[in-house]
C-alpha cells in the first residue's frame, strides 16, 4: 500500500499550538507511508487539488488527513479521493484540531500527539479494504411530529411538493403555541388570521393525515424506511361521527375545568372543542374533569350528542405507519415560573403569565378580549411587566436566553395601550434583545409613540397591599431602587424545551443538548439535520426561536426531506459487519444483540450460518463484539484495526 | 462626577475581594436585583449593584470609603435572589473586612456600635446591652441615643445594668486578642499547614 | 418520639432584651418533653459586628461556644435566635475547609473534636415535635386570634446554609400557629428585614422598615405580628412609639411564638410573661375571646342547620324507599344506599360540634 | 521518543462515534483546556468495544484506559451502551486478577453536547493515572492474534 498523509495547517488553528512540518516529517517515516507534507486548508479548494495531485503523481493507494473532526470533514476529503480514482473508503482521518490543538497550548506535547494520532490513522488504513454501497428503495412517506407552526409548514411544503405526510400532535387540536397568541410582532397581525388558513391546509390537503391527540409511541428501522408506531388518544368521541356543532360543550355541567388552551384564563368545561379555531374541529373529553368518569354518573354529553359520537368506552389505538423520513417539531414549554416565590409563586391572581395575557387580549378568548384583572373583573391601568422571568438566570438552571420575550413584551406594552388607552406600561428588562428585521425599531416605537416606560433593572418582589401589587424593582441607570403600583402584573416568562422531549429523542436515536433541546448536525451547516440520517429539526424544539424563524427552518426541514425523499434508492453505508461463514459456529448471539433485525440465519449445507442483511445493518459492531468466534466483523472497524490502532500507540 | 480611567483598574483589590469572599465578581450582570430587595438602600451612597460594578471595575476607593458596605444590614435578600447566585451579602462584607483592615470607616456611627458591641463580649465574654450603649455614646458622642426608649424598657426589668461576665471571658478575650495580632491571616496559616505537613512526610519516610 | 435531649445555646439577649422568649422557651420545652441542656459558660458569638470583621473572628466565637458544649459531651444544639443560629451555622459550613478551620484554631487554640450541628427552636418545633402533637397539647386554644407570622429575614435565609422552609413564603411558623387554634392571615412581608441592629446607630432606618412591616400587618387585620427573633422583636414592639411618630397609628402587640405556646398550653403566667412585652397583649386577648365566642355561636348554628338539612334529607330518602319498594327490588336497594350516605355525613358533622 | 519523557502518560480512550466522541469535539469547540496525555480511538458505538481491547492496551503497555459512551437510554444504536456497561463492568472486576489496578480504567459516558463534562472527565482521569503513575511493564506483551481470538 502506498500511503499519502496530509497535515493541515487550517491556518493557525492547528499550526498556531502544532508544527505541523514536524508532524509531516514523523509521518514520513511511518510504514507504507510513501508520501506525506503539511497543506495550508486541506479542505479548501487548492487543497483538495493537492491531495489529488499527490494521489495521481505518487501513485497513492491510500489516505490519511490530520485536521479538524471527521464529523466535520470526513464525507468532503472522502469525495476528493474519489475524484482520484481512490475508493473513498481507503481514507482515514486523524483529529488534530479538536483534540489537540484547540484544547493545548503546550507546542511540543501538541506535536508529539499530533504525529500519535496520524500513525495510528496510518495503521488504521493499511488495514482498510474497498467498500462498495449498496442501494435500497425509500418509502416516501414523511413523519412530522408536532402541529405548531413549524410543523405545519413543514407539512405543508413536503406535501405540496407532492409527498405522502403524516402529522402527529399531542394536543387535540394543531396551532402549538402560535394559536394562543392574539397578535404577533413587530407587524402586530392577528395571529389566528395568519395562522388559520395554514391550519386549514393541514385538514384539507390530500396528501396529509393528521392524528391530533396522537402520540409518537416507537420508532424503528433507518433511514429511508422508519416503522412508527403512533398512539392515538382516547378522546371518548368518535371524531368520525362528531360534526364539531358544540352542543356538548354548552350542555356539559362540569364547568370548572382547568382550560389548557387558555392557560387557565377561566375555566372551561370537561368536553372542549379547545376554541373557535381549532383543527380538528372535534370535542374531547378530558377524563380528569368529566362526571361520567369521576362520579360514574352523568351522561349529559351523550345525551345531547345529534350524532351520538360520544362514546366512554373508548380506548387508545395504536397505528402502525411507515415513513422514509422524520421532521420533529415539538416546540416548547414555559419555564415553571411558580418557583419564584418572590413573585408569588402562583398566590397572586393578578399577576399573570404573557401567555395568559396573551388569551385576555385575543378577542376569541375567555375575556372575549376584554383585558381584566382576574382578582375582581376590573380594568387596569397600571400594567408592570417583568422581563426575563425563567430566562437568563443561572440558579434556576436557565441561563440562556430565551430570544422572544423582548420582543413579545414589546407588542403586549402596545396592545395594552391599544385596548386600554389610559393605560400606563412599564416593562422592567435588563437588555433589549431585538436583532430583527424591524425589531429594534418596534421596541422603540412602543417607547416613543406608545408612552410604556422602560426600566432596566429586574424585579425583586411583588407583594399585594391595598387591593394593588407593590412592585419592588431597580433602576440600574438611575443607580436606584423603584417601585410601582401596579394594577395587573404581567410576567414575561421564559421557554424551555418542551415536556418529554428528552424521551423523544431517546425514541428517535438523536442527541439533546443539557436542557432537553435536540442537537443539529452542525450549528452552522448542518441546522436542520440530526447525526441520524433521515431525522430533521424545525422550529424550537432545536432551540428557542421566533415565528419567522421556525417557519424558515420548518421549510428548511421540508427540503432536507424531501431531497432524501425524491430518490428511489438510497445507498446504504457499507461500514457494515459480515460474516465469515468458516469461523461461524451459528451461535446465535449476534442474532440476539443485533438492535436492527439485521443479522439472520441461514442454512448452508446443514450448518445453521449467520448473515447480514446488508441494507438493514447500521454498522453499530455490536455483533462484532459479541461474536466469542470473531466471525462477525465489522467492516473499517475490525477487530484488528482497532488492535492495529492500540499497537501502535502503546508500542512505542 | 469624575472620570474613572478605566485603565487604572485595581486587578489586586478585586482578587482580595474575590478571595476574601469566595466569590466570583465576574459573574454579576448588573440586573441590579439585589438593589432592587435592598432594604437599607435608602441609606446608601452607592448602591448594591452599583458597589458590585465598582468591584467589578476595580475601583477600590470609592468601594472602601463608601458607607452602603458599612451600611449593609447582612440581611440575605440580595444573596438569595441573586440570579447569578453570587453571595452579594458575602461580597459587601468582604468589603467591610479589607475597609477596616485599612482603618476606612464610611459609616462612623455603624462602625463605632461594631466596636462598641465587640469592646463589651471582650470584657464579658458575652455582649450587655447597656454596656454597648454606654461604649457607642462614648465611642460617638450621640449621648441621646434612645434615650427616650429608657422609661419603656427599664421596668420591665429587661436591661440588666451589671453585664453577665462568663468564667472564660479572658479565653474570648484571647481570641480577639490574637485575631488583632494577626495570628488567622491565611497566609500565615497556610504556611504553617505546609511547615506541618511537610514534617509530618518527614516523619513518615 | 417522647422526649428529646439536646443542647442548648440562650444567646445574650436571652439574659435581657428577651428575658421573655427565654423563659417562654424553656417552659414550653419543658411541657413537650424537650431536656435543654445549656452549654456551660457559653460566649456570644459576635453577632453582626464579628462576622462584619472577619469570618475567622466570627467562628472563632462560634467554635467557642462548641468546644464548651464538647466539653459537657453536647454536639446537636438549639438556639433561639436567628442571628445566632446564622453565626453558628456558617461557622460549621466555613470550618469544614481545612485552611478555614486551622485559621479558626490559630485563634482558638481548642480544635474540636465532635460533630455539631445547630437548629432553631422553631426548626425543632416544627420538624421534631410537630405540629399534630403540639395541637394536642393546646389546652386554651388560640381561636379568634387573628395573627401574622414574622419570621425576619435570617430564620430561611441564605437558603443554602439554613436549609430550612421555603426561603421567600416560609410556613413552618404559620402551622404551628394554626395548630394553636389562631388564623393566620396571609402575609406578604414575612420576610423583609426589619433593620436589624441598624436599628441603634441609624434613627431612620427603624421606622421606615419595621414600620412597613406593622403597616401591612394592620392592614390586613391582625391583632398582633409573632415573631421568632429578639432584634426584629425589639424593632417592632420597643422601637414602636419611634415609629408611631413616623405617622403609623396602629397599636400592634409582638410577642414571640414561644409564649403564645405557653398560652394555648395553659402554662403558668410568669412562663408566658407576657408583662415584659413594650406594646400590652391583653387588649388582642380580650378581642380574641369576644370574636371566639362569636365564632363558636356561628358553628353552632351551622351544624344545626345541617343537621336539619341531613333529617328532612334522609326522611325525604325514607318515603321514596317507601315508594320504590312497591315499584321493584333493584330500585329499593340502590336509593336505600344513598340515604345512608347522606345519614353517614350528618353525623360526621354533628362529631364536629 | 514514546511518551513525552515525565511529562504525559500513556492514555488510551476508547469513544463512540456519535455522543463521547461528538462530546471530545465540543470541548475542543468551546477551546475547555485538557491534559495532553490522552489519545482517542473512534468506534461507531461503545457496544462494539471488546473488553479484550481495554485489556490488550492496558498489557501492552497503556498506563490507563477510558472508555466513554453516550448516557442511557441515549444510545444512537438504542442499546449498544447497555451491553458496553455490562461487559465493561465485568472487565473491571475481572482486572485485579489480572494483576491491573482497577482504577487504570474508568467507564463513563458523556454526551455530544456536554464539552465541559468531557473536560472535566479527562481531567480527573488524567490525574487519577499520574498519581497512580506508570504502570508495570509486561516484560512479554502477548501477541494480539492469540488475545483476539
Amino acid at each position: 500500500m502506498k500511503i499519502g498523509v496530509f497535515i493541515c495547517h487550517c491556518g493557525s488553528n492547528i499550526a498556531g499550538t502544532v508544527d505541523c512540518a514536524a508532524v509531516a516529517e514523523r509521518a514520513s517515516t511511518y510504514p507504507d507511508v510513501v508520501y506525506a507534507t503539511d497543506i495550508m486548508y486541506a479542505c479548501a479548494e487548492p487543497g483538495q487539488d493537492a491531495i489529488i495531485a499527490a494521489i495521481k503523481k505518487h501513485g497513492l493507494t491510500g489516505v490519511v488527513v490530520a485536521s479538524c473532526t471527521p464529523r466535520m470533514h470526513e464525507p468532503t476529503f472522502r469525495k476528493a479521493v474519489e475524484r482520484a480514482g481512490v475508493n473513498r473508503y481507503m481514507f482515514e482521518m486523524a483529529n488534530i484540531r479538536e483534540h489537540v490543538s484547540w484544547i493545548g497550548k503546550d507546542i511540543e506535547a501538541n506535536t508529539n500527539k499530533a504525529a500519535e494520532l496520524v500513525r495510528m490513522a496510518a495503521a488504521k488504513l493499511r488495514l482498510d479494504r474497498e467498500l462498495k454501497p449498496k442501494s435500497f428503495p425509500v418509502t416516501k412517506r414523511l413523519l412530522v411530529i408536532g402541529g405548531g407552526v413549524a410543523g405545519i409548514q413543514a407539512a405543508l411544503d413536503a406535501a405540496d411538493a407532492g409527498l405522502e405526510v403524516v402529522m402527529v400532535e399531542k394536543q387535540p387540536t394543531i396551532g402549538g403555541k402560535m394559536a394562543k397568541l392574539d397578535k404577533t410582532f413587530p407587524t402586530v397581525d392577528c395571529s389566528s388570521c395568519i395562522l388559520g388558513p395554514r391550519m386549514v391546509d393541514v385538514a384539507q390537503h390530500p396528501n396529509i393525515t393528521l392524528y391530533a391527540y396522537a402520540e409518537l409511541e416507537e420508532v424503528s428501522g433507518y433511514v429511508g424506511n422508519f416503522d412508527v408506531k403512533i398512539r392515538k388518544k382516547a378522546t371518548y368521541v368518535d371524531w368520525d361521527k362528531c360534526t364539531g356543532c358544540g352542543l356538548c360543550t354548552e350542555k356539559c355541567p362540569s364547568k370548572k375545568s382547568y382550560d389548557r388552551f387558555n392557560e387557565g384564563v377561566g375555566p372551561t368545561t370537561a368536553i372542549i372543542i379547545p376554541f373557535p379555531q381549532a383543527i380538528p374541529k372535534k370535542a374531547s373529553i378530558e377524563r380528569e374533569y368529566c362526571r361520567q368518569f369521576n362520579k360514574g354518573k352523568c351522561g349529559v354529553c351523550a345525551k345531547v350528542c345529534p350524532t351520538g359520537a360520544v362514546n366512554y368506552e373508548m380506548q387508545d389505538e395504536t397505528v402502525e405507519v411507515k415513513v422514509g423520513g422524520i421532521v420533529a417539531a415539538t416546540g416548547y414549554d414555559l419555564v415553571d415560573w411558580k418557583v419564584y416565590s418572590e413573585y408569588g409563586g402562583g398566590r397572586y391572581p393578578d399577576v399573570v403569565t404573557s401567555l395568559q395575557y396573551e388569551r385576555m387580549l385575543s378577542a376569541s378568548g375567555p375575556t372575549g378580549g376584554h383585558v381584566k384583572r382576574p382578582s375582581d373583573g376590573t380594568e387596569p391601568v397600571n400594567v408592570v411587566f417583568v422581563q426575563c422571568v425563567g430566562s437568563r438566570d443561572p440558579s434556576i438552571g436557565r441561563p440562556y436566553c430565551s430570544g422572544f420575550c423582548c420582543m413579545y413584551t414589546a407588542k403586549q406594552a402596545i396592545l395594552t395601550k391599544d385596548h386600554i388607552p389610559g393605560s400606563q406600561s412599564y416593562v422592567f428588562y435588563m437588555d433589549i434583545r431585538s436583532p430583527g428585521k424591524g425589531y429594534d425599531e418596534f421596541t422603540r416605537r412602543v417607547q416613543e409613540e406608545y408612552g410604556a416606560r422602560y426600566v432596566r433593572g429586574r424585579v425583586s418582589m411583588i407583594y399585594p397591599k391595598g387591593g394593588k401589587l407593590m412592585v419592588r424593582g431597580a433602576d440600574t441607570l438611575m443607580g436606584t431602587q423603584v417601585e410601582v403600583e401596579a394594577d395587573l402584573v404581567v410576567l414575561a416568562v421564559g421557554a424551555e424545551a418542551s415536556a418529554n422531549s428528552s424521551a423523544l429523542a431517546e425514541k428517535l436515536r438523536i442527541s439533546y443538548d443539557g436542557y432537553g433541546f435536540f442537537m443539529e448536525g452542525h450549528p452552522k451547516l448542518k441546522p436542520v439535520e440530526t447525526n441520524t440520517a433521515g431525522v430533521f429539526l424545525a422550529g424550537s424544539c432545536q432551540g428557542l426561536k421566533d415565528i419567522p424563524s421556525s417557519v424558515a427552518q420548518g421549510s428548511a426541514a421540508a427540503a432536507k426531506a424531501l431531497g432524501l425523499l425524491s430518490r428511489d434508492m438510497l445507498d446504504s453505508d457499507p461500514q457494515i459487519a459480515s460474516v465469515s461463514v468458516n469461523r461461524c459456529v451459528g451461535c446465535r448471539k449476534c442474532i440476539e444483540v443485533c438492535p436492527f433485525k439485521a443479522i439472520q440465519e441461514v442454512d448452508m449445507r446443514g450448518q445453521p450460518k449467520a448473515e447480514v442483511i446488508e441494507t438493514v445493518c447500521q454498522g453499530c459492531g455490536l455483533c462484532n463484539a459479541t461474536c466469542p468466534q470473531g466471525a462477525i466483523q465489522l467492516s473499517h472497524f475490525t477487530d484488528n484495526q482497532i488492535l492495529a490502532e492500540v499497537e501502535a500507540l502503546c508500542r512505542f | 462626577m469624575e472620570t474613572v480611567c478605566l485603565n487604572r483598574s485595581d486587578d489586586a483589590f478585586v482578587k482580595a475581594v474575590e478571595d476574601e469572599s469566595g466569590q466570583r465578581v465576574s459573574r454579576c450582570y448588573q440586573c441590579g436585583n439585589c438593589t432592587a430587595g435592598c432594604p437599607m438602600s435608602f441609606t446608601f451612597d452607592y448602591s448594591v449593584s452599583r458597589i458590585m460594578r465598582l468591584i467589578q471595575a476595580g475601583q477600590k476607593e470609592q468601594v472602601l470609603s463608601s458607607g452602603a458596605v458599612w451600611l449593609c444590614a447582612g440581611c440575605e435578600t440580595c444573596t438569595q435572589r441573586c440570579p447569578n447566585e453570587i453571595n452579594v451579602a458575602g461580597v459587601m462584607d468582604a468589603c467591610r473586612h479589607i475597609a477596616g483592615r485599612e482603618r476606612k470607616f464610611g459609616a462612623r456611627a455603624v462602625s463605632a456600635f461594631f466596636k462598641a458591641f465587640m469592646d463589651s463580649v471582650r470584657f464579658n465574654g458575652r455582649s450587655h446591652e447597656v454596656g454597648t450603649m454606654a461604649l457607642y455614646m462614648l465611642y460617638t458622642g450621640r449621648v441621646w441615643t434612645d434615650v427616650e426608649l429608657a422609661p419603656k424598657i427599664l421596668p420591665k426589668g429587661k436591661m440588666p445594668l451589671l453585664p453577665h461576665r462568663i468564667a472564660g471571658r479572658r479565653e474570648v478575650a484571647e481570641i480577639i486578642s490574637r485575631f488583632k495580632q494577626g495570628l488567622s491571616d491565611p497566609d500565615l496559616v497556610r504556611a504553617g499547614l505546609d511547615a506541618q505537613g511537610k514534617s509530618a512526610k518527614e516523619a513518615v519516610s | 418520639m417522647s422526649s428529646i435531649n439536646v443542647g442548648y445555646f440562650p444567646g445574650c439577649s436571652g439574659l435581657g432584651t428577651s428575658m421573655e422568649y427565654e423563659r417562654s422557651t424553656r417552659a414550653v420545652c419543658r411541657e413537650l418533653g424537650i431536656g435543654l441542656r445549656e452549654i456551660p459558660d457559653w460566649n456570644c458569638c459576635g453577632s453582626t459586628p464579628a462576622h462584619s470583621t472577619d469570618s475567622a473572628l466570627s467562628a472563632a466565637l462560634a467554635s467557642r461556644v462548641f468546644a464548651q458544649g464538647e466539653n459537657a459531651g453536647i454536639g446537636d444544639v438549639i438556639t433561639p435566635c436567628p442571628s445566632c443560629l446564622k453565626n453558628l451555622r456558617v461557622a460549621l459550613e466555613h470550618m469544614e475547609d481545612p485552611l478555614f478551620s486551622a485559621r479558626v484554631e490559630a485563634l482558638t487554640e481548642r480544635p474540636l473534636k465532635m460533630q455539631h450541628s445547630i437548629r432553631s427552636v422553631l426548626q425543632v418545633m416544627v420538624e421534631d415535635v410537630g405540629t399534630e402533637r403540639i395541637r394536642g397539647r393546646v389546652r386554651r386554644s388560640l381561636k379568634g386570634l387573628k395573627v401574622v407570622p414574622y419570621y425576619g429575614c435570617l430564620m430561611t435565609r441564605p437558603e443554602k446554609v439554613m436549609r430550612f422552609d421555603d426561603p421567600e413564603n416560609p410556613v413552618a411558623l404559620d402551622r404551628l400557629l394554626e395548630a394553636l387554634g389562631a388564623e393566620v392571615l396571609p402575609f406578604p412581608l414575612k420576610t423583609d428585614c426589619c433593620g436589624g441592629s441598624f436599628s441603634i446607630p441609624s434613627r431612620k432606618v427603624t421606622p421606615r422598615l419595621a414600620g412597613r412591616i406593622l403597616d401591612m400587618a394592620g392592614e390586613v387585620g391582625a391583632d398582633l405580628v409573632v415573631v421568632a427573633c429578639p432584634l426584629c422583636q425589639m424593632n417592632l414592639d420597643l422601637r414602636q412609639g419611634q415609629i408611631r411618630a413616623g405617622g403609623i397609628d396602629r397599636v400592634l402587640p409582638v410577642p414571640y411564638f414561644t409564649q403564645l405556646m405557653a398560652r394555648a398550653f395553659a402554662l403558668p403566667e410568669a412562663d408566658a410573661a407576657f408583662n415584659k412585652l413594650v406594646e400590652d397583649i391583653e387588649p388582642a386577648f380580650a378581642c380574641m375571646q369576644r370574636r371566639a365566642a362569636d365564632i363558636e355561636a356561628e358553628e353552632r348554628k351551622a351544624a344545626a342547620a345541617e343537621a336539619e338539612k341531613a333529617r328532612l334529607a334522609a326522611e325525604r330518602a325514607a318515603k321514596a324507599a317507601e315508594k320504590a319498594k312497591d315499584a321493584g327490588p333493584d330500585g329499593a336497594g340502590a336509593k336505600s344506599a344513598g340515604a345512608k350516605k347522606t345519614k353517614g355525613k350528618a353525623d360526621a358533622g354533628g362529631g364536629d360540634v | 521518543m514514546s511518551v513525552l519523557e515525565g511529562k504525559e502518560l500513556r492514555i488510551v480512550g476508547f469513544l463512540c462515534n456519535w455522543c463521547s466522541y461528538g462530546g471530545a469535539d465540543t470541548a475542543g469547540v468551546g477551546r475547555f483546556t485538557q491534559p495532553t496525555d490522552l489519545r482517542i480511538v473512534r468506534v461507531p458505538c461503545s457496544g462494539r468495544i471488546n473488553p479484550l481491547f481495554v485489556m490488550k492496551a492496558l498489557i501492552g503497555g497503556a498506563d490507563g484506559v477510558l472508555v466513554s459512551g453516550c448516557h442511557p437510554r441515549d444510545c444512537h444504536y438504542a442499546e449498544g451502551n447497555y451491553y458496553a456497561r455490562r461487559r465493561l463492568e465485568v472487565l473491571k472486576g475481572l482486572l485485579p486478577v489480572l494483576g491491573i489496578d482497577p482504577r487504570r480504567f474508568e467507564y463513563t459516558w458523556v454526551s455530544a453536547s456536554e464539552g465541559q463534562r468531557w473536560q472535566h472527565v479527562v481531567s480527573s482521569f488524567t490525574a487519577q493515572i499520574h498519581a497512580l503513575g506508570p504502570a508495570a511493564r509486561f516484560t512479554e506483551a502477548p501477541e494480539p492474534a492469540r488475545l483476539g481470538a
